[in-house]
């Protein structure tokens, strides 16, 4: 089973989130990154994520196996959507069972962040005055959403 | 020379017009490599805000230039 | 509507969550607590959950409404079970949506640790050798689960 | 003397016996309150391993005795 993985349909939840129930499991962690309907004072009316597939998928896989490494936990799993989103549609989840609730927590939030600082995808806003904008925010930005 | 396909993504494929290209280049390694392609599609990003990728893997700018090989110049990446 | 509710029947998370969507939330962190099969090395196959009602739903809304205070949020809620649980099953659920990722961890965290260490509901282990024990841990042990 | 209502729940619950109690006393303040029930049902746990509550709130063990009022004795809690 691939611990991340990239769709260019809706991410579904419940069988993602099942798929790290566990019996020695006490505590779940999850993040979910939605669609905002602005960003930096701009309206914006939807988006598209772009990826360098390939890559992407290896160092997603490479993320989310460091986390299941580095912290206590019993499983861990990742899905980023790439494609035409709209506003409040789910963009990334990421899942962390664990015996208990501190690894949990810690090792959820160390994937988004690498996820977001590693992960070849990349962002595209489509604005209400009809501009459209890449994002490539600067690392000293990194961290903020 | 060597015979390589670039792979442009985001707002430098904006800046190439292409997704790909396939091109010739004398260039020694792929610092070189870029710094033809910046001269000739006028990219604004240095190579130090890029990262690069040889055949779906993370690579150095100082590597030389493989016959064949997929090279990918990766701007700063914004998914979550 | 209540931030923080007490359930004598399964919790569905799936309107929870919903319930916590909003244009300007582009992060969301949640928290599940779910029954283990075993602890302190005993093996566990159910659990109840008794509450002191009246008290317990004052308390629990009281630690909501301070997260919505205290951390730049959009939304917060936890709900928590009471009565007979098995193994496996949902004890609590804490979901929080904001603007960014940190703000969002960082309540939902906060709120598991503040019901974990001041809601009135106790957690009666029922175990494999057929007796049951109380847990009453002493408050240097808190936050370990 | 007060005529109050006393709450028990967990394995104070299980120590009493009773879930709840009707009783008077003359115990000036809910500490002393508590001495005379520990002594009665041999509560294992001191007072201060306990917080208490009057009609739904959590209260001070120094506070006195309200005639009708609602008594809970809350031992260290384990939800989540």
């Amino acid at each position: 089973m691939k611990r991340f993985q990239l769709s260019d349909t809706p991410i579904r939840i419940e069988p993602l989130r099942d798929s790290l129930c566990h019996q020695t499991a006490g505590a779940f962690a999850s993040f979910e990154g939605w669609v905002r309907d602005h960003n930096e004072g701009r309206v914006v009316l939807g988006l598209h994520y772009e990826a360098y597939v390939a890559l992407a998928e290896k160092e997603g896989e490479r993320i989310v196996e460091e986390a299941m490494r580095r912290f206590d936990i019993v499983e861990a799993r990742c899905v980023h959507r790439i494609g035409e989103l709209r506003i409040g549609e789910l963009a990334v989840w990421v899942g962390v069972s664990a015996a208990h609730r501190g690894a949990a927590f810690d090792a959820c939030r160390h994937i988004i962040d690498e996820v977001k600082s590693r992960v070849p995808i990349w962002k595209q806003e489509r604005y209400r005055e009809g501009d459209m904008g890449w994002l490539h925010p600067a690392a000293a930005a990194a961290g903020k959403d | 020379m060597a015979a390589v396909t670039v792979l442009y993504f985001a707002s430098l494929r904006d800046a190439a017009g292409v997704a790909s290209e396939r091109i010739e280049s004398d260039a020694i390694d792929l610092q070189g490599l870029f710094a033809q392609l910046q001269s000739r599609h006028g990219f604004a990003w240095p190579a130090d805000r890029l990262r690069v990728a040889i055949d779906g893997e993370f690579a150095h700018w100082e590597d030389g230039l493989r016959e064949g090989s997929e090279i990918a110049f990766i701007p700063p990446v914004s998914g979550g």
